[in-house]
């Protein structure tokens, strides 16, 4: 059939276009620190990466959990709640001295058994999941505030290493221990989407749920996965949290779930579904993480004026992925 | 100024850096307005962060000041736990902390050097031991509506328990609905409102701030009620809308909570750098008003 | 056909969907070793039984008898794995996946839990050559046409190891050769003792690969018939409840003559139009009347022209002249505005909009071109639905249905009628009648002579050549992406010569380009 | 018997049933906690009482809605409203405030066109982002969410600006007829905006759009302007829900006026049955949605559960919501109840919906 080798050279000019938006934001991620180095002076110390990374840890972890959610085509509004949750459970836990192993196992089940059960009630109910998952918000908010009206510190000692353990070079840069946890979730997570079943019923489901269904796959099972997935993201985003702070809070993370869509969003990954990358999720914290870092580092904006300029940068960086992208279509 | 240490500051000037919580009341404006104007007056250069509310923002301002080899740094805690880490890092670079408005539950308090504000449990004990001292002669039972500000957030926290600690002392004194209204006026108006159809009789109300206490008025006087008569109102701050209103006998007591630590904040900061011993608790100058000392004050309020 | 014990059995099988009774007490068999073809008319709940047997909808009544137990399958997941494996009416897979993903989805080569990709995509090459197909396999299958994603579909089916197969409509959007392959593939596994349901509108590929046939009409059960002893007349009268002479009818279609047609300024002239990718640039006249069809093999581009003259895609060079009036490159609305319809072969997804009525369905280029203000009064509404519900003979014929629960042949006809409904006068027809049935197909052939009859011209793509040569004054032959001959449709233009024409894609014979 | 059961089924069935349900209930456990819940008496001249309170407090969250039914309906969402509701407030305000007479109705008008003319702006340049540039709804509007929070700020320079303007005030606390002029305006807004879309063909066109953006394309419609058009609403709407809210308590403060309001208002939309995924669009089923929210609140309030167990409160009664609103749900529960004594060995099971 001649017709057929003539795709074939069709489809060859078109597969690196897949990676395109990702390598957009790759590059424009690159413009900007460019433009901090240029624009600040100590912007260009490797410790300012680093710390972007450290910051964000919690965050990126988060977001990974919500790639799989929005790679389904579904959202999840409770991460942010499930964070301070989980936070707020662990601290709570400690104070009234339980061992920091117990603590840590019964702070990252009860995330993912929320996820769990909020799947079941999308799948087997057919509610819309921002409904189920804005009374799961509603609900682990709750809890924080349920739990304690005011912060808990936590005094644990493995708590305390956990936040304070520096690893680094001789320079004195160094990350925090949960840089690298999150860097292991990134990755277990970008190979469950790249060659596991589960992962590539992600995909499938979110391409087309009816499709999926008639193909046999387990459209049900894939999607309290994800949102199961997502609730266990969140629990670990909540203890790398209460790394950080070193307590817990039942007004921390608040509108955090927008901060996580919108960085899934930057990363490329569609709003309705089957495309996107965990790397591209990546890149979107980052974004969001470097933008924070610039206007830190300005240190003249007021209060109005800084969320003039996030939602300024936000646009440019947008807009440019998005002309970029065209311009390859 | 010495320029040995300051890296950042180019003309041998002292480099501050400021995290402020947000923006989120007029309190907070003049709060940030002070700082700005004073840091100017004293010839001190202002690293500005506005944390939007948010711990994270604030802890990860800090770092990024540690970065820039700021010489001091200055920050109003959104809450008083989890800052041991980022203090840690400050302090292994050498650079002095101040803690503005509200404190931080570290127990190693080598981490910061000084934590000048308001106590917002003595505020609100202040504001219960007025109605204490006036309600000293009633014979039946004073019920008491509290309008809370944001749930979870430290000065509703900590407003709450310093009012309940004072008023304890009269047993005839008994809050009788407690609500949240965010601190906001529209959240006073509508939390009032309810309580007002719920509880034929309200004798006193607190609110956490002047805005609820704003709010409530107006909840007040569609009721039927005269404010100030009818129902005593108790509030915190002092911003000015609140002071009118005491001024005009809408309220009946406020206890100030000064937002204009602007002056007191640099020379900290001057001593802070230039390695001086400080007091490690510097309260602000602040003070309660009845609705008399309101009409005196009133013209020469700047916030 | 030679085991005497049937490996499927439903008896007694009703379905009801809220005011429709799609099945009533239906029974069927199906033995090993048979290609058993179920018929009926649109609607007549063909496609709803296959998707009782496997598990997508509960049924009201009735059992399911698989190798000897009662089985009720929860869903296709169970079915599959029973060993029923099915490619349902219109392409369900996902088009954002790569080719390869979806024929081994599900059952995907592993490796200690992890996914081999290389080892799937050989498997994948090695499963289409088999169909004589040769894909980019990791390329997404939305970037194929329509057609291959069907033989994408037919390949995951066959590649299960089934006892069971069931091809829901899968030669719709084929071509002769792709279905001639597929007959290959179906006998072989057919000899191989798999159970082979196979649902189609064409009787000539009835007859060419059914041992057995059943037929449905208004979800009720005709008869089960060995193909030998049923003659076509018959089969088609037990189809439509009717003695009718529709097959004469069709054969004896006139030539239609072309020269009368040909003078004047044209009504579409296109000249040079092609976008780098896509389509070589092409030349074409339509004149008012006129009945151009577009011939081509699978893949050729008659898609990519239609979408090109209409401006659903983008041009990127090239002109159009309406009336003699050249006009700026098409887009979807200019292009209506300037009376040109278009009737996409992709229904699902480029067709209806599945939650609106068949109503809101029908009216929306219409109402598209009068713009939002102007609405269309309700009695007009009423009157225009229940002609084309009437003259179409759309089942049910409720215009406030969804249309997305209507059959699939009946949704094509609420297409045509949106289009028909605007009365443009160049209607362009991508595969229109794919999956519809013999007498609709047969009253839409009519309606195209008439139309072109009353004026209106009509560029007409079909898989199916005859079909072509019938309707049409003029035949384009596309290939490789590139008109190759402008042939007029005079007595001796034939389906040898058309095929000829494209497999030398010799130019010779070109009228007016 | 049949007849009752099928008029049963045709009220049950009807798509407002379980939404006016539902606040029928919550408004039963209200009295039966109060007695006096729901009684109304004439006070100044107008009515007064906590249903009163209820209405006139939805009549903002009813006006976002209202637009983000319609963006939602056309697969998007705003997320800006929230910032669309303060800077429009504050904008009017400040105009006010400035003015040597409050009280006069020129000046009153002037603020109210100024404020609406900024979120037309500001509603079209979202529609632009998405209708045009083709960003995703969700990011493009988060663009404003954030950075139009900080306008409204700069507008009131982080301070609350307080009006003593009667007639701006009367928008938020006037009463024409007895009821609070703000039900009036929204319900007003809402007959507007469902003669606009229904006896017009624009609701077809948008839940077309909504439905399958590439299907309307070919057949001929301009996508692009109905989605703009559908951003310009939501932030009209916006608009006078702000002016509603700040005349509410005479003051506009930039950081707390319509904050989260874009999920309350997103909320009232899937509760009254519009899926988010675009496509049909149910006004009144909004309506009652905002109902629901607000009679939520106010229930908090007036049972006056604690603060620190209100938001448990709400979870379990959205969570109560959903489920009682899924047909879903509702099947299992009344199958059931059903197949327990019958037993059959398969109970029947609605299934995903799936094309011919
Ligand atoms: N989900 C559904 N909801 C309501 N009615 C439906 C649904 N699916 C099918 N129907 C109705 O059931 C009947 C049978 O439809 P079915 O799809 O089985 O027809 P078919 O024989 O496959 O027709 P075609 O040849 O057009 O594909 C039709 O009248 C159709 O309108
Ligand atoms: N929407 C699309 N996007 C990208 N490429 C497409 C699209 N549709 C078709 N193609 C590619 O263009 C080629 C030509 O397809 P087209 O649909 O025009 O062929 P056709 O002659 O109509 O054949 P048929 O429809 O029978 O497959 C296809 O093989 C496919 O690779
Ligand atoms: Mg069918
Ligand atoms: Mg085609």
């Amino acid at each position: 059939m001649s017709s057929t080798s003539l795709t074939l050279g069709r489809a060859k000019l078109r597969l690196p276009r897949r990676q395109v938006p990702v390598l957009a934001t790759l590059v424009l991620l690159l413009v900007m620190y460019g433009i901090g180095v240029s624009q600040y002076r100590a912007f260009s110390n490797a410790q300012v990466v680093f710390n972007v990374f450290i910051d964000n840890g919690f965050l990126l972890v988060v977001a990974v959990g919500m790639t799989f959610v929005i790679l389904t085509g579904g959202i999840d509004l409770s991460v942010g709640s499930v964070v301070a949750m989980t936070a707020m459970v662990s601290a709570s836990l400690l104070q009234q001295g339980l061992p920091a192993q117990v603590v840590l196992v019964v702070a990252l089940l009860i995330g993912p058994l929320l996820g769990f059960l909020m799947g079941c009630a999308i799948h087997f109910f057919e509610i819309q999941p921002f409904i189920v998952t804005l009374a799961g918000m509603f609900f682990a908010r709750g809890m924080c505030t349920f739990i304690s009206g005011s912060s808990i510190p936590i005094t644990d000692g493995f708590w305390t290493t956990m936040s304070q353990q520096r690893i680094g070079d001789p320079q004195g840069n160094f990350v925090s221990i949960s840089v690298l946890i999150a860097f292991a979730v990134v990755i277990a997570a970008a190979w469950t989407l790249a060659y596991t079943r589960l992962g590539r019923n992600v995909y499938a489901v979110g391409g087309n749920p009816q499709s999926a269904l008639l193909m046999g796959l387990p459209v049900g099972r894939t999607r309290i996965a994800v949102y199961t997935i997502s609730g266990l993201c969140s629990a670990i985003g909540g203890i790398l949290l209460s790394f950080y702070t070193l307590s817990g809070a039942p007004l921390i993370a608040v509108g955090m779930e927008l901060d996580v869509i919108a960085a899934v969003v930057i990363g490329g990954t569609v709003l309705t579904g089957g495309s996107g990358y965990v790397f591209g999720t990546v890149l979107g914290v980052l974004a969001l993480g470097v933008i924070q870092t610039l206007i830190t580092f300005d240190g003249s904006l007021n209060s109005w004026w800084t969320r003039i300029v996030i939602g300024g940068l936000l646009f440019a960086f947008i807009l440019l992925q998005r002309l970029v992208g065209i311009r390859y279509k | 100024g010495n320029s040995d240490t300051g890296d950042a500051g180019n003309d041998g000037k002292i480099v501050l850096g400021f995290s402020q919580v947000g923006a989120e009341s007029g309190w907070r404006t003049a709060n940030t307005t002070s700082i700005k104007e004073s840091a100017a007056a004293a010839g001190i250069e202002l690293k500005f962060d506005d944390a939007q509310q948010k711990q994270e923002n604030q802890i990860k301002a800090i770092r990024n000041f540690i970065q820039q080899k700021v010489d001091v740094i200055a920050f109003s805690p959104v809450v008083e736990s989890g800052w041991d880490t980022v203090l840690k890092e400050a302090k292994d670079a050498d650079i002095p902390v101040i803690l503005t408005d509200r404190s931080v539950d570290s127990a190693d308090k080598s981490l910061y050097k000084t934590f000048i504000g308001s106590d917002f449990v003595k505020e609100g004990r202040l504001a219960g031991e007025w109605l204490v001292e006036q309600k000293k002669g009633a014979s039946g039972p004073v019920n008491i509506v509290e309008l809370q500000g944001t749930t979870g957030s430290a000065p509703a926290n900590d407003r709450k328990k310093g009012f309940a600690e004072a008023t304890a002392a009269n047993p005839n004194l008994k809050i009788i609905a407690s609500q949240s209204g965010d601190f906001t006026r529209a959240g006073g108006k509508q939390v009032m409102e309810q309580f007002l159809k719920a509880n034929p009789k309200i004798d006193v109300l607190f609110a956490h701030n002047d805005d609820m206490g704003l709010g409530a008025l107006e909840a007040i006087t569609a009721a039927g009620k005269v404010p100030g008569k009818d129902i005593t109102i108790i509030t915190i701050d002092a911003v000015k809308d609140g002071m009118q209103a005491l001024a005009d006998g809408k309220f009946n007591f406020i206890a100030e909570c000064s937002p204009l630590l602007g002056p007191q904040l640099m020379d900290l900061a001057k001593k802070a750098h230039d390695g001086e011993q400080v007091a490690p608790r510097i309260e602000t100058e602040e003070t309660t008003f009845t609705q008399d000392q309101a009409k005196a004050a009133l013209p020469n309020r700047k916030y | 056909m030679t085991d005497s014990r049937p490996v499927l059995t439903m008896t007694g099988i009703s379905k009801s969907f809220p005011g429709v009774r799609a099945l009533h007490d239906v029974r069927f068999r199906l033995f090993p070793g048979e290609v058993h073809a179920l018929m009926g008319e649109n609607g007549a709940g063909k496609s709803t039984l296959i998707k009782v047997l496997t598990g997508v909808y509960d049924t009201d009544g009735g059992t399911v008898t698989f190798g000897g137990t009662e089985v009720s399958f929860a869903g296709p997941m169970q079915a599959t794995a029973a060993g029923v494996s099915t490619v349902y009416q219109e392409v369900n897979l996902c088009t954002n996946l790569s080719v390869a993903e979806n024929i081994f989805i599900g059952r995907e080569p592993r490796r200690l839990g992890a996914v081999r990709w290389g080892e799937m995509r050989r498997r994948a090459r090695a499963l289409l050559s088999r169909l004589d197909l040769d894909l980019d396999v990791s390329a997404p299958l939305g970037s194929y046409s329509l057609a291959i994603q069907q033989m994408v579909a037919i390949a995951r089916a066959i590649d299960v190891q089934a006892r069971v197969l069931i091809l829901d409509e899968p030669t719709s959007s084929l071509d002769a050769d792709e279905v001639a392959q597929l007959f290959r593939i179906m006998r072989q596994l057919r000899d191989e003792g798999i159970a082979i349901l196979f649902v189609t509108h064409f009787l000539d590929q009835v007859y060419a690969i059914a041992d057995r046939i059943t037929v449905l009409r208004n979800g009720q059960l005709v008869g089960e018939y060995p193909t030998a002893e049923l003659p076509q007349l018959t089969l088609v009268e037990k189809m439509i409840g009717k003695e009718l002479d529709i097959l004469e009818g069709i054969d004896e279609q006139p030539k239609r003559a072309v020269a009368a047609l040909e003078k004047g300024t044209p009504l579409v002239a296109v000249s040079d139009l092609g976008r780098s990718g896509a389509v070589e640039p092409f030349s074409l006249t339509i004149h008012a009347g006129e009945v151009v069809g577009l011939a081509g093999l699978l893949g050729s581009g008659r898609t990519e022209v239609a979408r090109l003259l209409f401006g659903a895609d983008r041009a990127d060079r090239g002109e159009i002249a309406v009336d003699g009036q050249p006009t700026g490159l098409p887009t979807p609305s200019r292009a209506i505005e300037r009376g040109i319809g278009f009737c996409s072969e992709n229904r699902r997804a480029e067709g209806i909009v599945a939650e609106l009525s068949v109503r809101e369905n029908m009216l929306l280029a219409m109402q598209a071109s009068r713009g939002w203000l102007r609405p269309i009064p309700r009695r007009r509404q009423d009157e225009l639905v229940e002609k084309y519900i009437t003259a179409l003979q759309i089942r049910p014929a409720d215009p406030e249905a969804p249309v997305r629960n209507l059959s699939g042949g009946n949704q094509q006809k609420v297409l045509l009628a949106r289009w028909l409904i605007t009365e443009p006068r160049l209607l362009i027809l991508d595969e229109p009648t794919r999956g519809i049935d013999i007498g609709a197909k047969t009253e839409l052939q009519k309606l195209v002579t008439q139309l072109s009859d009353g004026g209106m011209a009509v560029l007409f793509i079909s898989a199916e050549l005859e079909e072509v040569l019938r309707l049409s004054h003029k035949v384009v032959v596309m290939r490789d992406r590139r008109m190759v001959a402008h042939l007029a449709n005079d007595d001796s233009l034939d389906a040898d010569r058309v095929m000829q024409t494209i497999a030398s894609g010799s130019h010779r014979e070109e009228v007016n380009r | 018997m049949t007849d009752t059961r099928s008029r049963y089924r045709a009220v049950t069935g009807h798509q407002l049933f379980w939404p006016v349900a539902v606040l029928v209930v919550m408004l039963a456990a209200n009295t039966i906690y109060r007695p006096g819940f729901l009684s109304v008496e004439v006070n100044n001249g107008h009515l007064y009482g906590t249903p009163i309170d209820i209405l006139r407090l939805s009549a903002p969250l009813i006006l976002v809605s209202l637009g983000m039914t319609v963006v939602i309906s056309t697969g998007g969402i705003d997320l800006s409203v929230g910032s669309m509701v303060a800077i429009s407030g504050a904008t009017a305000c400040l105009y006010i405030s400035e003015q040597p007479d409050q009280n006069s109705l020129p000046a009153v008008l002037t603020g109210l066109a100024m404020g609406l003319g900024i979120a037309l702006a500001l509603g079209a340049w979202n529609g632009v982002l998405v209708a045009v540039i083709g960003i995703q709804p969700i990011i493009a509007t988060l663009i404003l969410m954030v950075a139009g929070r900080g306008l409204a700020q700069l507008i009131t320079e982080g301070q609350i600006i307080t009006i003593n303007s009667g007639p701006y005030r009367a928008i938020g606390l006037g009463h024409v007829l007895t009821l609070p002029l703000a039900i009036l305006i929204a319900l007003a807004a809402a007959l507007l905006v469902a003669a606009f879309t229904r006896w017009t063909a624009l609701g077809m066109i948008i839940e077309s759009v909504g439905g399958n953006a590439e299907a309307s394309r070919l057949a001929g419609i301009r996508s692009g302007r109905v989605v703009f058009l559908a951003y310009v609403l939501s932030a009209v709407c916006a608009a006078v829900a702000g002016f509603m809210i700040t005349a509410n308590v005479s003051s506009a403060d930039g950081n707390a006026a319509g904050l989260w309001v874009e999920l309350d208002a997103i909320l009232a939309v899937v509760i009254g049955g519009t899926a988010l995924a675009g496509g049909r669009f149910h006004l009144s089923g909004t309506i009652l949605g905002a109902l629901i929210i607000q009679t939520l609140t106010t229930s908090v309030y007036a049972m006056n559960i604690s603060p620190q167990t209100a938001l448990l409160f709400k979870a379990v009664v959205v969570i109560a919501v959903c489920l009682i609103q899924a047909p879903a749900f509702r099947a299992r529960i009344t199958r059931q109840r059903r197949a327990a004594p019958a037993s059959p060995p398969t109970p029947a099971r609605e299934k995903e919906e799936v094309p011919a």
